[in-house]
């Protein structure tokens, strides 16, 4: 019996990279001393950007609401810093496009602390009034996608959630800020989650962790109140263990169908930062301004866990990290199996960011690429049941069209195929391509 | 107007369509029967004279043959075997003496049926003949059932009763024994299994030895061909 | 200039517009009988007879058959047309028939024999008809008699029976066999497309230097 | 004082990979090939070393003749084409001349894998496929076999492999049939400790059983193959002969027997595993195997060949790609409504 | 004297239309580019095969056996009428079947794997039953070819073939293996 629940704690398929933990997992959280240039881009989140409610030349406090939701799909954000607004404008991002962005000085003397006062009663609110508080507040998922995290609380009229999902797995290799936060911050964390639950009217609380963060089990475990009704879950090691729908597999056993919502099954899904934010802005009135950042991989001097501002540019980050080291080839902002690739330092970090890694030579060697032999490796470890072979080789063939009778749609880019391909395939980049491009081709007919 | 315009190009009566196929009907009709006709008695002498070669070759010293039908519970000489009929030749030698059948012989094989004659002397129940006349086993192998003259040699004496055994090459021992093809023993088995099986077919319906019918004589079958 | 047009007519069937190398039409028989070139040139004999005759009815009476029936009326031609072919070879060549076999009648399934009564015969002048589907023909047989040859010589040693190589050479049997017909047509066309694409080349270099020239 | 910024590299997520690479994994196969060759070796002298060479040096000419000028050395480095003649090399009959072994690794790589377009785009076994060719060129020549231990010793060899090229080979004195066409045509069994041990008449390849699954496991715990495509032919192999034996134990093969004549171990461990031109799909693969099973049985048993593995195989080829299309594995939320 | 499993067998693998006689290789050429087409097309065709056989049956018994020069004639004009007459009896009983296979039934009309097997049938004079096996496994047969060789053509548009060798060229070399595959079923059945 316990071996057949062993075994469904757990999804199909999946990849088992190094974690490459070891680097940072025992490092306690620092607060990174507070910089001079601030850059937040408007749109953090997936979905409509933010609409900026200052000009160059406001003083803005810490804290103080910046740019508000420019609609449903959409946060506030707010200044990471007590300053001025030096420009409203257009700013290099991520990706490397220009994108509005609100660009703040910071006051070289403030103390920068939040005013306590601004937090509302969570008990008293109502639903809309409390996702409404959650949207103003700026909590966006922060496991990497940034998704806005009142839409998910946001449930239709007779949907019931019955269980609150709490992601503690980190199976993306090198990063360990959640694992950090579960030891550190364990009672925000079960106040977040409690929070949630009761305005979630769910039956209880379901803590997923992956089996290799024993001490956060632990510490998490000994914090827990009789009265509260939470569990833990041990999940296996196992990438992308993280991925909402896998982890409810691996929990419930249940699969959420395809093109559905974790709410479909019942489940609420947020991440451990997501909630400790959560706990942050209702009972400490911090809005989300600033997140903790892994800074590791083997071109950073000193790895650490970092309590970042938001808008911080990765240059002081890694700065503050003593620099990078000299074979330095590539930084990726969030893990390496998901995350993207910056050009250039000056990027700011984000809401969704979970981690800065710099990565040398042995990462980043231009791998020959081989033809595929269809070896069924990436079938073996797509968690989506794909068949990333002939997709790769649809895309190729720039048979477009045909990928969609492959179910191209339903990859999530977890990169898993990638990863075990033996010939080097950019599979993930090729499925990319072809999926923008039928994007880009629906719009003008609709 | 518009149903004038319409009807502007005039599709061709229909008694001109059916005029003109039945023309070309016709036409095509006199023109096959006219070669029909003219090559007819070309076609129906290589016929015969093919199968004479045939029936000649596997019945050595025969020289005058006649195709024997089994009818009404006896075997009868007739001088035109009707369609899908089954048919034997008999053979008879210079003075008009019966000497032996040839069996068409027809079944599976290798790669397709193959159809063969092989020549039968009811007296001393013996294969002596053997001749494919269709086959399309593999060239180089399977077509060793031909080609090969010690393998067709194998089938000039050879008892048929109990029925011929194909055994391995250079191991035969017994009057029944033929030698296969190494590399094509399937064709070989098949040779032997056909004519097994033709003979236990027409074992019943041979009249005993001595008891044949008499060649009934017509000059065109004294064998010498045209 | 009149001769020159039916010149045309006559050579571009040969090569340019060859029926089977280019055109790839009436693979069906000529397939099957090309394992050796004497089958291969009886059959493309029986096709031209069958051809250049039902172009010559075709294209005489092109006006006198109505276009709802042309189709019937050229199948019917076509159709008795190779039943004379069918019954001259049985009774001249037995041999050669019982080689081609049942491959005679399903001449007139060829496509290219309907098709050129469709595409030029019934709309062309009895003599460029002619012209026309005597080059058709001749590059039909051409096709035929490379492929027959190329399977003879590699898959029996021989050329029209004549051995080549001497007693001991191996024949490559599979030449002769029905995979051997597809991968030779296959390697052949291959050289085709490959000729072409050198042709195409040269011109281009031509074409090339002599706009840098001027 | 101030240090310049590193040129960052944009090369997308994932970063991380597994180290198996595909060249690896065909070198994998070479290895696993080794301790059958070394018994090929052993059992037919001389003769092994001429056979073997000549379809290799086949494969790999024809390799370097076709390839691109860019990619010429690559080719020629990834194995491949070593592979494809060795493994052809160790279907053929150790007599056979050495211009045909030649000529069929040149077929392989030239008409199995060049016109493909290369590695990984070919529909059938390039290996498999030179056999066929050959098969059907030469019958004779690829069905006379020998019997191991020339008479000379190691340095010995069979007359027919010096045969002048496009000539025909001399007439062998010793030749001996194989179990299975002793089986068919002669109804002879042969005991079941020379078929292991490969004290029969074979290909090279074929003929010690117990090497050929040494290598099979080896190329297991690599997960170089997939082990449903062997064990699904070998299962259906034993069932569907254990189940002929019912009707009629005398006439048909004994399990075992079937498993370990012919070129079955050969072509189920390396050929019919060979991921380009089998399923990709895992229900696609149990079906290859099962189909290629049952292929190779009914050629065997009621067959006009002795041998059937190498057709059941390139048949099977054939209907992969029906086969990969229908098995699509269940994408992840998709018909999962059912479930509570 | 043949039986029935064998004539079966060996219209549908050892003795394959498609890949020994060539017969319906325009069809091939043409059509099997797509997978659900090829299928369909076979389908129709075996269905015309069976009707086919019937009456190439019907004739041989009671017509050509008086008239045998009228044989291929006779042959052309039953088949093209009855393809044309199951064309427009499919289109009023169902629709649907009609608009799946409709559009190759002209197509048919002109395939020699049709003309084909009645000749074959008549020369190897094959009876009302054996002549209905025969047509089946000769249009299983041409179904299975055209299928098989459709997938392959369909994944093979994946690889990179060179271009020399693109379109009837490569078409012809995978029949050419394919047929060289099937040479493994020669002698199926037809002994022991």
């Amino acid at each position: 019996m316990k071996v057949f629940r062993r075994l469904r704690r757990n999804f199909e398929h999946g990849v088992h990279p190094a974690h490459h933990k070891q680097q940072t997992e025992n490092l306690p959280i620092q607060r990174v001393p507070f910089g001079k240039h601030y850059i937040m881009p408007l749109g953090q989140h997936i979905g409509v950007p933010s609409r900026a409610v200052v000009a160059a030349g406001d003083p803005v406090e810490r804290g103080q609401l910046i740019a508000e939701p420019g609609g449903f799909v959409s946060t506030a954000l707010h200044s990471p810093v007590k300053g001025t607004v030096s420009k409203v404008g257009d700013f290099r991002g991520v990706d490397g496009r220009f994108a509005p962005a609100i660009a703040i000085e910071a006051d070289p003397f403030a103390t920068q602390e939040v005013d306590p006062d601004a937090a509302p009663d969570w008990r008293s609110l109502s639903l809309e009034a409390f996702i409404e508080a959650v949207q103003m507040a700026g909590i966006v998922g922060m496991g990497g996608a940034a998704f806005p995290s009142h839409v998910k609380l946001s449930v239709p009229d007779g949907v019931k959630i019955r269980h609150l999902l709490i992601n503690g797995a980190e199976c993306e290799p090198y990063l360990t800020t959640d694992h950090r936060l579960m030891i550190e911050r364990p009672e925000a964390l079960l106040e977040g989650a409690e929070i949630l639950r009761q305005k979630l009217g769910a039956e209880e609380t379901v803590i997923g962790i992956e089996a290799n963060k024993p001490d956060a089990i632990e510490t998490i475990s000994r914090h827990l109140s009789p009265d509260q009704p939470v569990r833990i879950v041990t999940l296996k090691v196992k990438y992308p263990q993280g991925a909402e729908k896998m982890m409810i597999k691996s929990v419930f056993g249940t699969e959420v169908p395809a093109g559905r919502l974790p709410r479909d099954v019942e489940v609420n899904v947020n991440n451990v930062g997501t909630v400790v934010a959560i706990a942050d802005y209702f009972l400490r009135g911090m809005p989300l301004i600033e997140r903790v950042v892994t800074v590791a991989g083997p071109g950073v001097s000193y790895p650490a866990n970092l309590i970042v501002p938001l808008g911080t540019s990765v240059r002081d980050v890694v700065k503050f990290c003593g620099g990078l080291e000299a074979g330095t080839r590539e930084i990726i902002m969030g893990g390496p199996m998901m995350g993207r690739p910056i050009a250039s330092l000056d990027v700011p970090v984000l809401k969704g960011c979970s981690g800065v890694l710099v990565f040398t030579e042995e990462q980043t060697v231009r791998r020959k690429e081989y033809p595929c032999i269809r070896c069924g490796r990436c079938l073996e470890a797509c968690p989506y049941f794909l068949n990333p072979s002939r997709l790769a080789r649809l895309s190729k063939a720039r048979m477009f069209d045909e990928m969609k009778d492959y179910n191209v749609f339903d990859c999530v880019e977890c990169g898993c195929c990638t990863f075990a391909c033996p010939s080097n395939i950019p599979i993930v980049q090729l499925i990319r391509t072809a999926k923008d491009d039928l994007k880009n081709r629906k719009e003008p007919d609709a | 107007m518009s149903t004038d315009t319409l009807k502007q190009p005039a599709a061709p009566s229909s008694l001109r369509l059916v005029m003109t196929l039945a023309i070309a009907g016709l036409v095509s009709g006199v023109a096959i029967i006219g070669i029909y006709e003219s090559t007819l008695p070309t076609i129906t002498a290589n016929k015969a004279r093919e199968l004479r070669e045939a029936v000649f070759k596997v019945l050595p010293g025969v020289s005058r043959m006649q195709a024997l039908v089994y009818r009404d519970g006896r075997i009868v000489a007739v001088p035109e075997p009707q369609k899908d009929e089954p048919v034997v030749y008999g053979g008879y030698d210079e003075q008009s003496d019966f000497v032996g059948y040839a069996m068409p012989a027809a079944g599976p094989g290798f790669q397709d049926t193959i159809a063969l004659l092989y020549g039968y002397l009811p007296g001393k129940k013996q294969v002596v003949g053997m001749e494919i006349l269709e086959s399309r086993e593999t060239p180089g192998l399977g077509d060793k059932i031909y080609k090969d003259a010690e393998f067709v040699a194998e089938f000039s004496a050879l008892s048929i009763e109990p029925e011929i055994v194909a055994v391995k090459k250079g191991t035969s021992t017994q009057p029944n024994h033929v030698d296969a093809i190494t590399g094509a023993t399937i064709s070989a088995k098949a040779v032997v299994r056909i004519i097994n099986e033709t003979h236990a077919a027409w074992a019943e319906q041979l009249p005993a030895p001595g008891s044949e019918p008499p060649l009934t004589g017509e000059p065109a079958d004294n064998g010498t061909g045209q | 200039m009149k001769k020159n047009e039916s010149y045309e007519e006559f050579v571009k069937g040969i090569w340019r517009d060859n029926p089977v190398f280019v055109q790839v039409l009436g693979m069906c028989p000529m397939l099957a009988v090309t394992n050796s070139a004497i089958n291969a040139i009886a059959m493309g004999m029986a096709s031209m007879f069958v051809l250049v005759g039902s172009s010559f009815l075709v294209s005489l009476f092109r006006h006198v058959i109505p276009k709802q029936v042309r189709i019937s009326c050229f199948i019917i031609i076509i159709a008795t047309f190779v039943t004379i072919a069918d019954y001259t070879l049985l009774a001249l060549v037995p041999a050669v028939h019982k080689e081609l076999g049942a491959f005679i009648p399903l001449i007139v399934a060829n496509c290219l024999i309907l098709g050129r009564q469709e595409a030029f015969a019934s709309r062309y002048p009895t003599r460029l008809a002619v012209m026309d589907a005597l080059g058709m023909a001749g590059g039909f047989m051409l096709a035929l008699f490379s492929l027959g040859a190329v399977r003879e010589i590699l898959g029996d040693g021989a050329l029209f029976g004549f051995r080549l190589f001497g007693e001991n050479f191996e024949p490559w049997i599979v030449m002769i066999l029905p995979p051997g017909g597809f991968l030779t047509l296959g390697v052949i066309l291959l050289f085709f497309n490959w000729f072409k694409y050198k042709k195409d080349e040269f011109l281009a270099d031509v074409a090339e230097a002599e706009r840098s020239g001027s | 004082m101030k240090q310049k910024d590193p040129d960052l590299l944009l090369f997308h997520a994932p970063l991380l990979r597994q180290g198996m690479t595909t060249p690896k994994a065909m070198r994998d196969v070479l290895i696993a090939l080794a301790p059958a060759t070394g018994a090929s070796l052993w059992f037919f002298g001389m003769s092994a070393v001429l056979v073997l060479g000549a379809s290799i040096a086949g494969a790999v000419l024809a390799e370097w003749l076709f390839a691109d000028r860019a990619s010429r050395g690559e080719s020629l480095r990834d194995a491949t084409g070593v592979l494809t003649g060795l493994l052809l090399g160790l279907t053929l009959p150790p007599g056979l001349p050495m211009w045909m072994a030649f000529l069929g690794g040149f077929v392989s790589i030239a008409l199995g894998k060049v016109i493909w377009g290369g590695l990984g785009h070919n529909l059938f076994n390039p290996a498999l496929l030179g056999r066929a060719f050959l098969l059907a060129t030469f019958p004779i020549a690829m069905t006379t076999w020998v019997s191991a231990h020339p008479e000379g010793g190691f340095f010995s060899v069979y007359a027919g492999n010096l045969a002048l090229p496009f000539m025909q080979a001399p007439v062998d004195g010793v030749t001996a049939a194989t179990p299975l066409g002793l089986l068919k045509f002669e109804q002879e069994v042969t005991p079941l400790t020379n078929l292991m041990l490969g004290k029969i008449g074979g290909s090279l390849g074929e003929t010690n059983g117990i090497l050929l699954l040494l290598g099979g496991v080896y190329l297991w715990l690599r997960r170089d193959l997939d082990w449903r495509i062997p064990v699904g032919i070998l299962g259906t192999v034993v069932i569907f002969s254990f189940f002929l034996g019912l009707f009629d134990a005398e006439r048909f093969p004994t399990p075992l027997f079937s498993v370990f004549s012919g070129g079955l171990l050969l072509g189920a461990i390396y050929m019919a595993t060979d991921p380009v031109t089998s399923p990709v799909t895992p229900r696609g693969a149990w079906i290859f195997a099962i189909g290629t099973g049952v292929l190779v049985m009914l050629i065997r048993v009621f067959g006009g060949l002795p041998e059937g593995v190498m057709y059941a195989i390139l048949l099977m080829n054939a209907a992969t790609p029906l086969i990969d299309r229908y098995t699509q594995p269940r994408v992840f939320g998709h018909g999962a409504e059912k479930q509570p | 004297m043949d039986n029935l499993p064998w004539i079966f067998v060996s219209a549908l693998l050892v003795n394959n239309f498609v890949l020994t006689y060539f017969l319906g290789l325009c069809p091939f050429l043409g059509v099997s580019n797509s997978l659900a087409t090829s299928a369909r097309l076979g389908l129709a065709t075996t269905f015309v095969m069976l009707v086919t056989a019937v009456c190439a049956w019907v004739l041989n018994t009671y017509v050509l056996i008086h008239a045998p020069y009228l044989r291929l004639i006779c042959f052309i004009v039953v088949i093209a009428s009855t393809v044309q007459f199951i064309e427009m009896l499919i289109k009023k009983l169902s629709p649907a079947l009609f608009r799946a296979m409709g559009i190759f039934l002209p197509l048919i009309t002109t395939n020699c794997a049709i003309l084909g097997l009645a000749i074959f049938a008549t020369n190897r004079g094959y009876g009302f039953v054996e002549g209905i096996v025969y047509a089946l496994g000769a249009g299983i047969g041409f179904t299975l070819a055209m299928v098989l060789l459709a997938g392959l053509r369909e994944e093979s548009e994946l690889s990179n073939i060179p271009k020399l060798i693109q379109g009837t060229a490569m078409n012809l070399i995978i029949a050419g293996v394919l047929s060289m595959a099937f040479m493994g079923f020669a002698g199926l059945f037809s002994s022991s």
